[in-house]
């Protein structure tokens, strides 16, 4: 038996997460915090910045309404992206509608920027089979828990659309601690070595439930491990939107032009708890979130800048919303009319072609069905 | 029987929940044994999403719990390095679902590291988490994998079902010197019906030794864990048409108390085994193989497992009493076996 | 008796060993279906460390059948995303000891990707990899992990025996829509006893179907792969005292053919399943357990189980076969229940 | 199913490997291939120098003897380091003997400089149970063949030093080909983000068996992921003995001086086939690796250094040998005087405590040994 474990003040330095401080590199802006740009050589046409600034607050309404819902437990689970909208939408927005998006958990935003229904999104955290079965018209691959699978699939389906010759590409998610993982690695080297169109986005929202980035790793930034791969590496201001969206558009029109796959970083704050189980108090201050709220808000930022250009006002504002809020009014009364669930769901899709003992299986459901008074 | 009663009469006691008698033997075993150190992810400031480590960073400093890179196979892979270097480790993985990313460091390391060295390197490490569903979580968060660790040599594998032994099976967990994977039912934490009065001193219940939950001679219920409350359940409506049940808590599924399944088999002769991790290939063809062995001519029934199906946990919120088993899927063959 | 011959008569046949079967196998899938490819470690210009891929390369170039990153998970990860965008991967992992570093992506993705996207989403891919012991090689380079695989949902998972199934069944894993895991014998690979005349064409064997290899009315010998050869020995040595031994070659482990096992014990009544993975847990449990529950009242004796130990497969090169199941070891398992 | 996997000049070369030609690095040297210094003011004293060329010469003859006993069946399968003897020596010297040494399948001549025995080495790759013991007075951690959990390890070996406050630090070696696994990542960003005192040092020998170092990765060198963990990271000819030597003992100090982990790449060569099993014929030429003997020689350039500082000759160079073949002929006739190993080794050390699988797998190991006619 050791003597003791001395716990020496050097030691706990270790233990809470330090990054060695001599960062180079400032994240890549397009708009400053306060709207105005700081490149306006690389401002969109204002057609564009006006879709992304629409759909990421109908995206921040789904998000709190989501939030709501489920803590009247009308959802179950949800992990929240509030705070994430422009690093979603920006990013998903850059692919065209037949590339191939591999999502995480809290992938939402960039899903239904890709297609993704309302309605479906709703029925999926519902746990609601339904909501499960992804749309046939949609290259979206389902959504994974365990971190991070989905960043092996994205390769693995870009080198597919590669080796097809589809021209598509791949675009995949991870938060700043899946990047702790293995198969991090090995999805981005993997793509690394067989030039495989995938675009590997990092989203860099500080925290990984109740452990900070700097527990994760002693380098500055995340992004810096693209050089690792001999792949390009880009740091870019995740809550602003056009950053963003301009930085995912050069990764995936490499890719598609055959220059292999990027890595970006995105530096963003989820201004939420980790999912609706989630507690903030016990690790963070309030003060944190609420200056990213007050200060770094990524939606207020392109709207200030559009109010800036004279291409938005209040009027233009309130239509906005009472659209998205009808919308969602829609989605939600079609997820509610849905029939509750069969529960021969259970062992569907189990297998296409099923053995003996899922055979035998299918009959004790049956069996269960009748114990419990009935189907559904 | 081998079992019946285990509990110590001496010695002062307190009600806990599952999750208190947890938190009370990490506390004791820290502070009985300066190798213990405990990491994973969220477990130092957060005290673990099941806030199983409370308190403890906090009374034991930084550097005996601790929060850790976001990765299984590394709080796994270090365990092995630190436990070879004279530390005790006791990590904790968010999930039983999120084992597998360790899965190469368990199976070609945890497991043999000391076979390999013979007896040069010893791996006394302990790898806890939440496991079992019934509560309508995300996906990966329901599963129940003791299988993949049962069949893997070299290491033991704990899967307590109330306070005490919880508890007790900890403390002899941490000071054993194989490697033990402990199950913690998510279902059980917190339930008051498992609350309890539990000894506040060090204690210890050891590995490989089943208990008798509950005494009867008509059927032989073999389980553990979160199964353990259901199979209660189903012996107390037996009970009321006159089926007197015995239950057997394995408490360990590696190693397997066999006396005691045998000791129970040869008195009912009729059998069930319960768990909630999927049918095929699961701890319950194990537990019948075994029996099949070495108490044949002692049934009277043909074995019945009431176990998940041969699917991932179901996802579907709404469903899951159909796929989970159940008291009402037990009580179903519990008449099965004595109706044969 | 289910099937006892499955071989078709008409067509042009050649001698195989079992490694030119399976060759010959992928470069038939190779040529039949342009969205199949190959890749994994050393596949590409070398042709794998067993030289199965040999000259596929070549043939079909470079963007069919290609060297990658030494990865698992990379491998069978980047398989899921590749099947799911329509091609059919057909990848090799060095040997079965290597499968874990994949187990996540097996467990958590391999597993549950069509069930997790209610069917938009199809996973038709083939993992193949050297397997089984005996040959003295390096630790890790002599495992069994097929338990893992059968209790884990959603996948398949063949383990031929002899160039004829190995062909069939290959080419019927490549057309399966479900994920299938294919485990080639190591020391059956060159084993010129196991060469065979063998189909030219493209033919398949289904998966889910076992074979009886051997009629016999005493003992029913379960098995499976490189074992059925051990079973076939100890069946000709039992045959010259009287006895008559009636071998199971399961074929597929996962799904399992039950019908074809309870009809073999219904007539014999007496059981030995022999196995190379470790016992506690394997996939003979299973099986015993299938037959606890649907054929106890055939049984005239205990089931028997030989299998290797629990521990790691023996890496002490002159003692290997005390460990790895023999002839002779099963010998000793008829005897028993024989005189059971 | 896909229409036409379409085979395209380009997409073979993605399928070859191709690295991004844009180094600006150079592997550190202190002696040039010729044995002449390049860095006159690094060259250690020359004691050390000598004992560094014997410990070589020592290794390349017990490599080839190796190699020999394999091809005689008097080995089982063998991993050959040869050519790799700069890389390994040089380094595992760095260590002081406490220190811990997490080593692969290849690292004979990095266990043998840290102290392990010829005869144990001999008897370790012969399959005796007597070799696989690892001795109790040294701090090596067992061979390990699935690539590449060491490293996992050997960060884990480190923290727990750290942790008992001893001033132990723990080095461990992967092949180029291993950087691709999960593992390798895990390894040293868990010691970035911990300040584990341990090294890491890949053994870049050009080839994982067959599979040539650019399929592995696009990037150049891969020590350039350094800076993706924050740490430092050191490009090294691996055949000049004394710039790994440096390198090792710079890192070791920095670990040891509490500045946590660092990550050399050695470039090196493996001039063997990478097995007794198998044959380079079918996947590199004659010419690559004669080159890398007639040229490149780890063990003749510092030969020729000594030679040209006058501190060896002709006789030394004989005496040498002598010694070295008979020290091995002793460790070779005391392992093939070792006692065949009892079957019950089988068993041994199969757990602390062992349950009644174990028990009753014992009895039957004896009716097993009963069987094949008594135990041996
Ligand atoms: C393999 C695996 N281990 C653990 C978890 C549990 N878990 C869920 S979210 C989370 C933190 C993830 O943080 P990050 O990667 O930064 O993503 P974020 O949640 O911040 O978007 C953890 C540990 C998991 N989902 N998968
Ligand atoms: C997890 C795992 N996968 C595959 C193998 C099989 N294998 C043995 S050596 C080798 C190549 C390793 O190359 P490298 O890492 O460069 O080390 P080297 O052999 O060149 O020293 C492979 C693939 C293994 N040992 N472990
Ligand atoms: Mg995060
Ligand atoms: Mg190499």
């Amino acid at each position: 038996m050791a003597k003791s474990s001395r716990t020496t003040s050097k030691q706990d330095a270790t233990f809470k997460g330090s990054v060695t401080e001599t960062s180079d590199l400032k994240p890549f802006q397009i708009l400053a915090s306060d709207g105005k740009p700081v490149r306006e050589d690389l401002i969109p046409d204002l057609e564009l910045v006006e879709t992304l600034y629409r759909k990421m607050a109908q995206m921040r309404y789904l998000d709190d309404k989501f939030f709501a819902l489920a803590k009247q437990a009308r959802l179950g689970t949800y992990a929240q992206f509030g705070g994430q909208e422009a690093s979603q939408v920006g990013s998903a927005f850059a692919l065209e509608r037949s590339d191939y998006l591999a999502p995480m958990y809290r992938s939402t935003a960039a899903m239904i920027t890709h297609g993704w229904s309302t309605k479906n999104a709703i029925m999926y955290w519902r746990g609601h089979p339904e909501g499960w079965r992804l749309p046939d018209n949609l290259n979206i691959l389902p959504i994974i828990i365990s971190i991070p699978g989905q960043y092996v699939h994205g390769a693995g389906a870009a080198l597919g659309a590669k080796l097809k010759g589809t021209n598509q590409i791949a675009m995949t998610y991870i938060g700043e601690g899946g990047t702790s993982q293995g198969d991090f690695h090995i999805a981005v080297n993997f793509a690394s070595a067989t030039n495989a169109p995938c675009v590997f986005i990092i989203e860099n929202n500080g925290w990984a439930i109740s452990v900070p980035r700097a527990v994760q790793s002693k380098v500055d930034y995340l992004m810096r491990r693209a050089e690792g791969y001999g792949i390009p590496g880009y740091l870019v201001d995740g809550n602003d939107v056009l950053a963003v969206h301009h930085t995912a558009k050069q990764a995936v029109d490499d890719a598609r032009a055959g220059k292999g796959p990027s890595l970006i970083e995105q530096m963003t704050y989820r201004i939420r708890p980790h999912t609706t189980g989630d507690e903030t108090k016990a690790y963070r201050t309030e003060d944190e979130a609420n200056d990213w709220i007050a200060n770094r808000d990524p939606i207020s930022r392109v709207k200030k800048f559009l109010e800036l250009e004279k291409r938005w006002n209040d009027d233009r504002e309130v239509a906005m919303i009472a659209e998205i809020e009808s919308e969602f009014a829609e989605a939600l009364a079609a997820a509610d009319a849905a029939p509750a669930p069969d529960p021969r769901a259970i062992l569907e899709y189990a297998m296409v072609n099923p053995g003996q003992n899922l055979i035998a299986q299918q009959a004790e459901l049956e069996r269960r069905i009748a114990a419990f008074g009935g189907a559904a | 029987m081998t079992q019946t009663v285990d509990r110590p009469v001496e010695g002062e006691t307190r009600p806990m929940t599952m999750a208190a008698a947890i938190t009370d033997a990490l506390d004791l075993a820290l502070a009985h044994d300066p190798s213990v150190v405990m990491y994973g992810e969220d477990v130092g400031n957060l005290g673990g999403v099941y806030r199983i480590t409370t308190g403890l960073q906090k009374k034991h400093g930084i550097a005996r719990v601790f929060d850790c890179p976001l990765t299984e196979s590394g709080i796994v892979g270090t365990a092995v390095g630190m436990a070879a270097v004279g530390m005790r480790p006791v990590v904790e993985l968010q999930f039983g679902g999120f084992m597998m990313p360790a899965m190469d460091q368990i199976y070609s390391h945890v497991s043999r590291f000391r076979y390999r060295s013979r007896g040069r390197w010893k791996t006394p490490l302990v790898v806890r988490f939440p496991v079992g569903g019934g509560l309508g979580l995300l996906e990966q968060h329901a599963d129940s994998p003791e299988t993949y660790l049962a069949h893997t040599p070299g290491i033991k594998v704990a899967y307590p079902s109330n306070p005490y032994d919880a508890k007790g099976l900890l403390l002899s967990a941490i000071e054993d010197d194989d490697p033990v994977f402990f199950f913690e039912t998510i279902k059980n934490y917190r339930d008051p019906k498992l609350r309890m009065e539990v000894p506040t001193g060090y204690y210890k219940i050891p590995l490989g030794k089943a208990r008798v939950a509950r005494e009867g001679s008509d059927v032989s219920l073999i389980t553990w864990g979160g199964m353990v409350q259901q199979c209660e359940t189903a012996a107390a409506a037996a009970a009321e048409s006159g089926i007197q049940c015995e239950i057997i808590d394995l408490r360990t599924i590696s190693p397997i108390d066999l006396e005691t399944i045998l000791e129970s088999v040869e008195k009912t002769g009729r059998v069930v085994i319960v768990h909630e991790a999927n049918l095929t290939g699961g701890m319950g063809a194990e537990i019948s193989a075994l029996i099949a062995q070495h108490a044949l001519y002692s049934l009277e029934a043909p074995i019945e497992r009431v176990a998940g199906f041969d699917t991932m946990p179901s996802p579907f919120n709404s469903l899951n009493h159909f796929s989970r088993p159940e008291a009402i899927h037990i009580a179903d063959a519990i008449r099965k076996v004595l109706s044969a």
